[in-house]
């Protein structure tokens, strides 16, 4: 049963979105992380949350974050085609967020760090007593940094409103998970920092969703925070040059088997949702969509040298305390 | 405004207190700040009047407390962070050296990290984690960083400091600590970041030197006085960014310079302050400019051996002296 | 019952070398850690190892260690004297440790780094292919920095031969434990890296003793590794002049009654291997040989300005590469 | 010794190919170094040779990683570790700047870290995590840092490195990575560290650089040989202990220096080279020293204003017409 079919048929067009995006931003950039198989994660946890809250969305995955809380396929696209309109206007990588949406920017190379800085979010969340919730998602290899140690044991000790998601995906560019830890699941992570852990199957975006929601729910209430481990899969490369000699073709065939959209579709037609041509409809549309956001994205301006922002360094400029000598 | 002799962290504590009654946004976090009040005292007081709300202790997780504070400080909140000692600002390097800094310029303004990070370092009677990190930070575009040497300042700095938008590292020196006493203004005293300060006039040569080294240079230019040399002694206080034009103008007057700080001396904030003048102000110079600082290994624990590696007022004398020496 | 007596009895002759040991160099030094209380972990933990194993005693009841590799008393006290002959002749804290009895020094201040270290040590067993292993202890405040988490998942993930033991003292200076986590218990970390993990007694010297054995060897045997939780209380302040205002007196009464020595002591008089007089004659012997170490101590050299050491800095000097110009 | 023409990143792994096969005690670890063959091909080959048991892929744990190489390096292991990039240098401070540093003069000489810590930094066709963070390790007693610009030195300086008994930081220029193609002598080919090299011997200027900037100093030089101007091109290969009497040779000869890097100019490494220089060879100095570096904003990602950020060779030139103005 489908509890929601309006979410579920928002969701499905999200991940068709975040699919198709993809493949031309790897046209586009061999630079970018393809998150081809894993769409239910990003789409199922960042689904649905209020606008204030806060986002902070694993780097795999994270354009169709920034959709769905507003920004357009064209701004996206400006990124990967290095756009003077990109978010940070070229200073980082086209996937660093639109701040004014309330997502966490990547604002370094260093995975690990923005686990710490989402604590920090709902730190304020709490100190204002909002009923606001930060939900960060990041890679099971990163869960391996230091990082996540402290963040999630300092979220737990001061039950702060957050909800921790690792987008297991099973391997950390040609590390498998297995290579990484012994432990039998990252999810048995939690009783180490007392929250509750929840496992939940990543391929699946209804069950991230609701997974997810209750454990908002329960942020919200002051019930602190939740760990969820959501097992899927990387069916491309690191990036989009990477053909990924180093892994089994099998496993990834495997993997195709359980592709988390036609896994959805399935479902919303054996509950009447969705039938195969309107699911063809929502794939040429969104084909349509993201192609006419790319010839868009084409015509915006090039970043000029001048963009190097030497001026922007500062919040508070220091000159001003000078020249009050 | 009147003022009273405090200690140089009474005057710190002074300056978070009245921070905090007046921007309810300012928080401090660190280890052993709450009913311990502080390692050294550092924050005595503060927990009894703000609460555990507003004075947090942390776990040891210098890494998440510092990206903790980035996080807050992004949604608008003016964290303070408590580092207990300098020896431990490494284990927060990539929050502090790659991402605070970064978070303004990266998101072309729209959002900003008004946080201050104190630690303690230098010698002093405590002998514990005494490594002075400053350089590293320097060298970081998006910091600020503010190394004071006196009470009244040290409260000054530390309320602009606070109320900067920008990540301020601030040094606090543990010999000053419970060591110097001065009279500290009273309530809003704020002393800009960025400013150096002449602690000494003098015409024949510039000392430019930061905290602790600040009063053995003072002690210096008083036994050169004897001899007939007149030390100007420039209080660096901002280490990032520098002072150029208060260093340049100094030396332009004395045209000899003499650096002096308690970090290594190779790759030190010298070394900065050193080239900037041999590119700036090469043709006022008459001397070599001399550096003075630690020697190249780590900081020792034991007084006696402390005592040989740290540079001191003798230093002082005999650098200057050697500049003198050039007409 | 009591499986070895010759080693109940030799531990119990160390806890009592430390407890009077601790006393002594907290009258001599404001600085000192003292370990009263926690003697059992420490002790049970590392005695017993082959001399060509690693040791890494955690800071807090360190010296004992040293003392049971074959370090002197008097060594140590020239350590808390801050004497010329001191391990690392006055360049670190005195309790910086004696590395030719393979004990790993406290190199820098900062805590949690001699984890990844050990695991170091331990890999290089592993590499040598030898039987030997590496004990690591560490505070319950240590086990929430990241070091800890990537050390010891490392360590599992790699099937080192390593034990790790927390020695769960209850504070990180002013900070309870359950202020710092909210773990039941920090043992339950050892899930989330796929490692065995046993909670002891930590006033239980002969339950630490076990505990610790077992893992050794199942470390030895390449069975991987090991974490072990030590439940004890520290009974003074945090360094010798720390009053420790900021805990309540009654915790600490209450944890006086499980002091480790005298449950030792009734153990063993309960066992008639240690009568209440045979108990008496160990303290005032090890009375008598700390308080003569002392005074000869006492009489070693002070340490020089010119003990500084410059020209130790480099294992291999670049001024021979620079003069073959 | 026979030589054939490989890129700069075939050097290095030749270097580590032949120390490999010499001492079975020299391991390397890091990510994706398996049968990957390393990020940009850093470790291309090892794996198939040596297996699994050294060479050795870890989780993404940088701090633990370093920690496991300062603990075996304890044990007599010599381990070479593979940070991928030099932005993840922070993610290991306390092991790099404090741990591994310190141990030989900790132990009374008892013990010892010969460890080898190589890492990717510098602009390039990859163009992420480019940051050069070389400064603040010259800053810290007991690391050696090597930085070289040549497959051939390359070569040499690896193996230089891993025979080395104390910690040595490697900084692999990603641009020279796939870009440039030398004559590297096979088999026993060391480079000692602590020694820099005249890449260019010139009469008038000498232009002290590191890395790719020795390429723009290079190419800088023979723009300038046009106008009559000679430049001396030293390649400063190692950083930490910087070659003082090299660099002050060449300085006496020509009066006149320029320091180039890519890092960022305020607390850089010139600034070292620039204060020793007017510390010590003040006399022989006709000119200002400029120093040519990055301007103090984060490096940027996109092509265009990475090259607006990055140094270059009209840079060099510029500053070398700056101090030829002075006679
Ligand atoms: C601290 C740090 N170390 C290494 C890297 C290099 N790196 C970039 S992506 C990646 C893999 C991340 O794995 P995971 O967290 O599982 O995310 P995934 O790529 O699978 O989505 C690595 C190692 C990095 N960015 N930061
Ligand atoms: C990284 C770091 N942060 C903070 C400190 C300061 N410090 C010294 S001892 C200590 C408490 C350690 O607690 P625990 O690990 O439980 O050991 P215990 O003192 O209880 O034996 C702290 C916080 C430190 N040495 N290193
Ligand atoms: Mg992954
Ligand atoms: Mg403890």
């Amino acid at each position: 049963m489908i509890e929601d079919p309006k979410a579920a048929l928002a969701m499905h067009r999200w991940m068709v979105t975040s699919r198709v995006l993809d493949e031309v931003c790897c046209q586009e950039s061999a630079h970018w992380f393809p998150a081809e198989g894993e769409e239910a994660v990003p789409v199922g946890a960042f689904y649905g949350l209020r606008p204030d809250d806060v986002c902070a969305p694993a780097y795999r995955g994270a354009p169709v974050v920034y959709l769905m809380r507003g920004a357009t396929l064209e701004q996206v696209l400006a990124g990967a085609l290095g756009k003077r309109t990109s978010f940070a206007r070229g200073r980082h990588f086209s996937f660093t967020a639109p701040i004014a949406l309330r997502i966490l920017p990547y604002i370094a190379g260093d995975l690990g760090p923005i686990i710490s800085q989402a604590t920090g979010t709902a730190f304020a969340q709490k100190y204002r007593k909002s009923d606001n919730v930060t939900v960060v998602s990041f890679g099971d290899g990163t869960s391996n940094r230091g990082d996540f140690h402290e963040a999630v044991n300092l979220g737990a000790a001061w039950r702060l409103p957050v909800v921790y998601v690792i987008q297991n995906n099973h391997y950390a560019i040609s590390l498998r998970i297995e290579k990484a830890t012994a432990a039998k699941a990252l999810v048995d992570r939690a009783a180490g920092y007392g929250l509750p852990g929840v496992a939940v199957d990543g391929n699946d975006v209804l069950a991230v969703h609701a997974t997810v929601q209750e454990a908002v729910r329960q942020a919200r209430a002051g019930g602190g925070p939740t760990l969820i481990e959501a097992e899927t899969f990387r069916m491309r490369g690191h990036f989009a040059a990477d053909t990924a000699p180093y892994r089994p073709a099998a496993e990834v065939e495997e993997w195709r088997g359980r592709d988390p959209i036609r896994r959805l579709e399935e479902r919303l037609a054996a509950a009447g949702l969705l039938s195969a041509e309107a699911a063809q409809a929502v794939w040429s549309a969104v084909r349509g969509e993201v192609e006419a956001a790319r010839a868009a994205a084409r015509q915006h301006p090039d970043i000029r040298p001048t963009d190097l922002g030497l001026e922007q360094m500062f919040a508070t400029p220091v000159q001003e305390a000078r020249d009050a000598r | 405004m009147p003022g009273k002799r405090i200690t140089f962290v009474e005057a710190i504590v002074e300056a978070i207190r009245e921070e905090m009654r007046r921007d309810p946004n300012v928080f401090v976090l660190g280890q052993d700040i709450g009913p311990m009040g502080g390692s050294l005292r550092s924050t005595f007081g503060l927990w009894e009047e703000f609460g555990p709300a507003r004075i947090l202790d942390t776990p040891i997780s210098e890494s998440a407390a510092a990206g903790l504070c980035v996080g807050a400080a992004m949604e608008g909140l003016r964290p303070i962070l408590d580092i207990s000692f300098g020896e431990f600002l490494p284990s927060a390097m990539p929050q502090l050296a790659l991402h605070a800094p970064a978070v303004h310029w990266l998101t072309l303004g729209k959002a900003r990290v008004p946080l201050t990070i104190r630690t303690k370092v230098g010698d002093g009677p405590y002998q514990s984690h005494p490594q002075c990190f400053e350089a590293w930070f320097a060298h970081v575009p998006g910091l600020k960083v503010v190394m004071p040497s006196t009470p009244a300042d040290a409260k000054g700095l530390m309320k602009a400091a606070i109320r900067d938008d920008d990540p301020v590292l601030f040094f606090e020196h543990m010999y000053l600590y419970h060591g110097v006493r001065d009279e500290v203004p009273e309530g809003e005293h704020l002393i800009p970041i960025g400013r150096a300060e002449v602690k000494r006039p003098g015409r024949d040569v510039t000392v430019a030197a930061t905290a602790w080294m600040v009063h053995r240079a003072l002690q210096a230019a008083r036994q050169l006085a004897a001899e007939g040399i007149q030390v100007e002694v420039l209080d660096l206080r901002t280490l990032a960014p520098l002072d150029v034009p208060a260093i340049l103008a100094s030396v332009k007057k004395t045209g000899r310079l003499v650096v002096a700080h308690e970090a290594w001396k190779i790759g030190g904030l010298g070394a900065e302050v050193a080239a900037t003048v041999a590119e700036q102000a090469f043709g006022s110079l008459k001397a070599p400019i001399l550096r003075v600082g630690a020697p190249h290994v780590p900081v020792p624990s034991h007084a006696t051996i402390r005592r040989a590696f740290l540079p001191n007022a003798q230093d002082i004398i005999a650098a200057v002296q050697g500049v003198m020496k050039h007409a």
